[in-house]
């Protein structure tokens, strides 16, 4: 039998899950606040653009979309195969290729900013 | 009928039979081995050994020592060559079982630590937890799949040696999936397949042990040995007679009466000191203790329970850490099937019938009086157990014999001439037709389970820790009287695919010839001798009992008895002294 | 003692008869301090002699009487009738693997694959045995000693998830004898078996349910030991890319 | 051969319905719909943000939509329980051994638990939430 090359895709779903786990919660109260209109100041353009211009900002913003993107796209990957489709090969093209490009937008949106 | 050529069949996949099929393996890969088991080799009865494996490997032990405890455990009916060559291929064996991976707990400084075991002076027992018999059983089962040359059949129950020319030349066995019989033609054959404790009402023993392999032997001429001899383990616990293994007592678990009295100190075991002493009290032999219960039991010393009357096991002391850490099993058995936790409670305990010490007539070699035929494990009695296993024997006594019989069985496989095939197949066909007649039986009014249940009564009052001519001859005409009626029972289920109606019929059907031969062997050894205890002969006489038993199935009546001289070499018939004044 | 009839309600399937497996129910009276598996005997000694189930120890340590009990693989002989719910108690063979008859299922796949990942001691160079033993510490023996401890009953086969869609999944027990042997400190072998062991067959088919664990009655925890093996087969991964070797030799 | 073993089909499609565990485990798989839904609306905000202010604001304008918001909420439950579910099983990948001992796999779970509130508090403080 031949060794997977899942360690691959699976080290970003682990890293990706963590990273969830441990900010998605918080960034999501503050979406839902951007969403009411609140916290202008920091969640406005100017506050997210100089957030975003330091290296730290974009680092974190590059962390948290392309391990993200990874881990949902891996772990959607066996949920649908869980909930009986059977196209495994479409669905990680589809799932991965996903995840490769928005990791690329991530790199190319980020060093825009 | 489908016939199987192998080299060496091996009856049995416990402790005994994978050792041995290691053995062969190793010793002569160019030789095919089947392993026949009528379960996987996993469940196999030496998984529920707890306490561990005795093995002379402590600064301060010695050889000498080991032989001397075995010697007088056994009250002298061992065979002394054979006790020999065991303490010393004991050590070996196990450190053999490390090398295979066995988990064996450690000292700190990394070394294997032993504990402390009934009847022996020194510590001595090697042990994983009280998993022993699990963890060993598994290690040579998971080494066992190294070798290409063992080829399972699991879920095989055999059912008659296939003997041509006076020699064994193979094995007929029920595949249980299809109901089909196979026939295994080979050049030896080797019998591992375990003991005989479910002929009692009360044992430590699963299900599975029905005295197949003795009963075997016994129909094919080969004598079975000491049969009166059997073990009741002191502590089991009562309604179910599951094990607490006697590392209880090893670890520091006291015996006490209803009145909290370490009553053990009544019976020549003192003095109660309050930490375990070697060979004393707690540490005395299996025998002893079980007969201490039966005095307790006639003086209303016991406690009445709803399980019936018991003593209790006090661990109490040991807290909760070293419990968890040395008898995770015993605590996690003791709070779920009595509801008594041993960190906070005392627990209720009862002798429950453990061990065969007889069992076929094998010599030091592991070989039977039968060219071709071998045994070891339980099911054998070679003997190094004489009148009564000293704890922790027996799952080293499986490793060296089990070895032994492998290694000689390639010997003889080497040796052994061409097979009488044609005879070998009428066999078979003679094998085959006893089981078809089984099917094809008329309903002649007899139940299996009613012939089991009475089996077991009888032999409890018969056959029990202490026994006597009347109820002795009262166990020998019942089982005369089960066996004439099981000639009468017939199946319910006519089925071929996992048909355990057949197996449990033909098991009890092994159990009644076994049972015959306990109980005919007991009435005609008139003395007192360790397990074997007569109320009508309460002394030891070595003047006419320093010999083994030798019963010889003689088809539907009483097996014929014979004697044999007990190997001495250099320790006499003394006295077993346990308790303070013990050397 | 007390009694309460219990109604057992179990699944039949004799092959030589039925084209598919139905329910029989017995009402068995039942002691108070009796297991799953005292019911079951009860029913073969005196209601129906050709009802099939594995059952020996009745102490669970051999791991043959494991059936699904209202639809939760588990030992019957550690199972107690008083701890179930009132009602009928459903009895049905391990699920996720074929009925040979009533209560035996086909274990062939399992005992593959418990072959398959070499499951035992692999030393580049043996010691002889005149050498005596290897050494051990306490520390060492704890590492690997909790995934010894399965008695191969496989439950948690029956509770897999990715077992029952995925049947090549190598599965729980296997591959947790897999690490036994990984993490005990006398072992040289982790580099064969993961050629077996990190295939796609075997950990990558794990989704981390934690089902194994959940149901397994000696508390092994099959589904640690699976991910631990996959934390150090990405490890191997990333440093065979990078050129370091992979694993220990 | 009078063998014919059964085989029992499983529905795969419906399986995870029949026992509590299973469906359990199947949420948890579901949540990384959601991360993923979340982490490409992320993505938009930094394309939105690399574009200007005009930009920006329509990204902003949309998160105040009534849907956005109602699935943000939905969103946050989900993503709550993928923490806890996630930090719960962290001992079994990580076991730690001191010496003889493993660490108990509740004080692990716990130093997550911990972790993370910290994390949250920082990154809320960090973007003002405890300035209002």
């Amino acid at each position: 039998m031949a060794r997977s090359n899942k360690p691959m895709v699976w080290s970003l779903f682990a890293a990706g899950g963590t990273v969830a786990a441990f900010v998605m919660p918080v960034l999501m109260l503050l979406t839902i606040m951007a969403g009411y209109g609140q916290l202008t100041d920091s969640l406005g353009y100017e506050g997210m653009k100089s957030f975003a211009s330091g290296w730290m900002g974009k680092l974190f913003l590059l962390v948290v979309i392309v391990t993200c993107l990874w881990h949902a796209a891996h772990r959607a990957r066996t949920a649908l195969h869980g909930l009986g489709l059977r196209a495994d090969k479409a669905v990680a093209v589809i799932g991965y290729g996903i995840a490769s490009l928005g990791s690329l937008l991530a790199v190319f949106y980020l060093l825009r900013i | 009928m489908e016939t199987i050529k192998t080299d060496v069949a091996i009856i049995g996949a416990g402790g005994a039979g994978l050792r041995a099929a290691i053995a062969v393996a190793e010793s002569a890969p160019d030789l095919k081995v089947a392993l026949i088991s009528k379960v996987y080799p996993m469940r196999s009865h030496t998984v529920a050994a707890e306490g561990g494996a005795a093995g002379v490997i402590k600064q301060g032990d010695s050889l000498e020592d080991h032989f001397n405890d075995t010697v007088a455990g056994g009250d002298w009916l061992c065979d002394q060559d054979a006790v020999d060559l065991f303490i010393r291929q004991a050590p070996v064996e196990l450190t053999q079982l490390e090398h295979w991976g066995c988990p064996w707990s450690r000292e700190k400084n990394g070394h294997v630590a032993v504990r402390p075991f009934g009847g022996m002076k020194n510590e001595r027992t090697w042990f994983a937890a009280d998993k022993s018999g699990f963890h060993i059983l598994h290690t040579l089962f998971q080494t066992s799949l190294k070798y290409p040359s063992i080829e399972r059949y699991d879920e095989f129950y055999c059912t008659d040696l296939i003997v041509a020319d006076g020699v064994c030349q193979g094995v007929s066995a029920i595949e249980m999936r299809t109901g089909l019989m196979q026939l295994f033609q080979a050049r030896s054959v080797i019998i591992a397949a375990g003991g005989a404790g479910w002929m009692f009402p009360f044992t430590t023993n699963g299900a599975i042990k029905t005295a197949d392999g003795m009963a075997m032997a016994y129909r094919a001429g080969v004598p079975l040995k000491d049969m009166e001899f059997v073990q009741y383990h002191p502590t089991g616990l009562p309604g179910t007679g599951i094990l607490l293994t006697e590392g209880c007592r090893g670890e520091g678990g006291i015996l006490v009466n209803k009145d909290g009295y370490r009553y053990l100190q009544d019976y020549d075991l003192g003095p109660p000191d309050p930490w375990p002493r070697n060979k004393a009290m707690e540490l005395g032999p299996r025998d002893r203790l079980s007969q201490a219960f039966w005095h307790e039991q006639k003086k209303g010393r016991t406690v009445g329970s709803r399980w019936g009357d018991v003593v209790y096991l006090d661990m109490r002391h040991l807290g909760e850490k070293k419990i968890n850490e040395k008898l995770p099993l015993v605590r996690d058995l003791a709070a779920s099937y009595v509801g008594a936790d041993p960190v906070h409670e005392l627990v209720p305990v009862r002798p429950v019938v453990h061990y065969m010490m007889g069992g076929i007539h094998t010599n030091i070699d592991a070989a039977t009086p039968m060219p071709g035929l071998y045994a070891a494990g339980e099911c054998a009695c070679v003997s190094i157990n004489g009148a009564n296993r000293l704890g922790s024997n027996s799952l080293t006594e499986l490793l060296v014999f089990g070895k032994r019989a492998g290694e000689h069985a390639v010997e003889h496989a080497r040796s052994a001439a061409q097979p009488s095939e044609s005879e070998i197949r009428q066999k078979g066909e003679e094998a085959r037709k006893r089981v078809t007649d089984l099917f094809l039986r008329e309903d002649g009014g007899e139940n299996i389970t009613t012939i089991r249940k009475e089996m077991n009564e009888t032999m409890e009052s018969g056959a029990g820790i202490y026994r006597a001519e009347d109820s002795m001859r009262e166990t020998c005409d019942k089982v005369l009287e089960l066996r004439e009626r099981f000639s009468r029972v017939h199946l319910e289920d006519k089925s071929n695919v996992f048909n355990t109606n057949m197996l449990y019929t033909m098991e009890v059907g092994s159990m009644l010839e076994a049972a015959h031969a306990v109980a005919f062997s007991a009435i005609n050894r008139k003395e007192s001798r360790g397990s074997h205890q007569r109320l009508d002969y309460t002394a030891r006489d070595d003047g006419s009992f320093l010999k083994h038993s030798l019963a010889y199935y003689q088809g539907e009546v009483e097996p014929r008895m014979d004697y044999l001289d007990v190997v001495i070499t250099r320790s006499q018939p003394g006295q077993r002294v346990y308790g303070g004044s013990a050397k | 003692m007390t009694q309460r009839t219990v109604e057992l309600s179990i699944l039949r399937y004799r092959p030589e008869e039925d084209d598919k497996p139905w329910f029989q129910t017995y009402q068995v009276p039942c002691d108070e301090d009796w297991v799953v598996l005292d019911a079951i005997n009860y029913v073969k000694d005196h209601l129906d002699g050709s009802l099939s189930y594995r059952w020996s120890c009745h102490m669970a340590v051999c791991g043959s009487c494991s059936m699904m009990i209202n639809g939760d693989p588990a030992l019957s002989c550690k199972t107690f009738i008083r701890d179930l719910p009132e009602g009928p108690v459903r009895i049905e063979p391990l699920a996720n693997f074929p009925i040979e008859r009533d209560l035996v299922v086909v274990m062939d796949d399992f005992m593959e694959k418990l072959q398959r990942v070499k499951p035992y001691l692999i030393r580049s160079t043996e010691k002889p045995l005149e050498e005596g033993q290897h050494l051990q510490s306490p520390a060492e023996l704890k590492k690997f000693k909790q995934y010894t401890l399965c008695i191969n009953c496989a439950c948690c086969y029956s509770a897999c998830p990715q077992y029952a869609l995925i049947p090549e999944f190598i599965g729980p027990a296997a591959l947790t004898l897999a690490h036994r042997y990984n993490q005990d400190s006398r072992d040289q072998g982790r580099d064969e078996r993961e050629d077996v062991v990190a295939s796609n067959e075997g950990i990558w088919d794990c989704s981390f349910a934690g089902a194994c664990s959940d149901v397994c009655p000696k508390h092994v925890d099959p589904a640690s030991a699976v991910q631990q093996m996959k934390i150090a087969s990405t490890v191997d991964w990333f440093m065979r890319r990078l050129g370091l070797g992979g694993g220990k030799s | 051969m009078s063998r014919k073993p059964y085989v029992r089909e499983i529905s795969h499609t419906t399986w995870y319905l029949a026992r509590r565990r299973d469906l359990l485990h199947m949420a948890q798989e579901v949540t990384s719909l959601f991360i993923g839904i979340y982490t490409i609306m992320l993505l938009w905000g930094v394309k939105a943000l690399s574009e200007g202010p005009g930009a920006y604001q329509v990204f902003l304008d949309a998160l105040g939509s009534p849907l956005v918001i109602a699935f943000n909420w939905i969103t946050f439950v989900i993503m709550l329980y993928h923490s806890i579910s996630w930090f719960s099983v962290t001992p079994k990948a990580m076991p730690v051994q001191i010496g003889e001992e493993f660490l108990p796999g509740g004080i692990i779970a716990a130093g997550h638990y911990i972790a993370w509130v910290v994390v949250s508090a920082v990154i809320y403080y960090l973007a003002g939430g405890f300035n209002g």
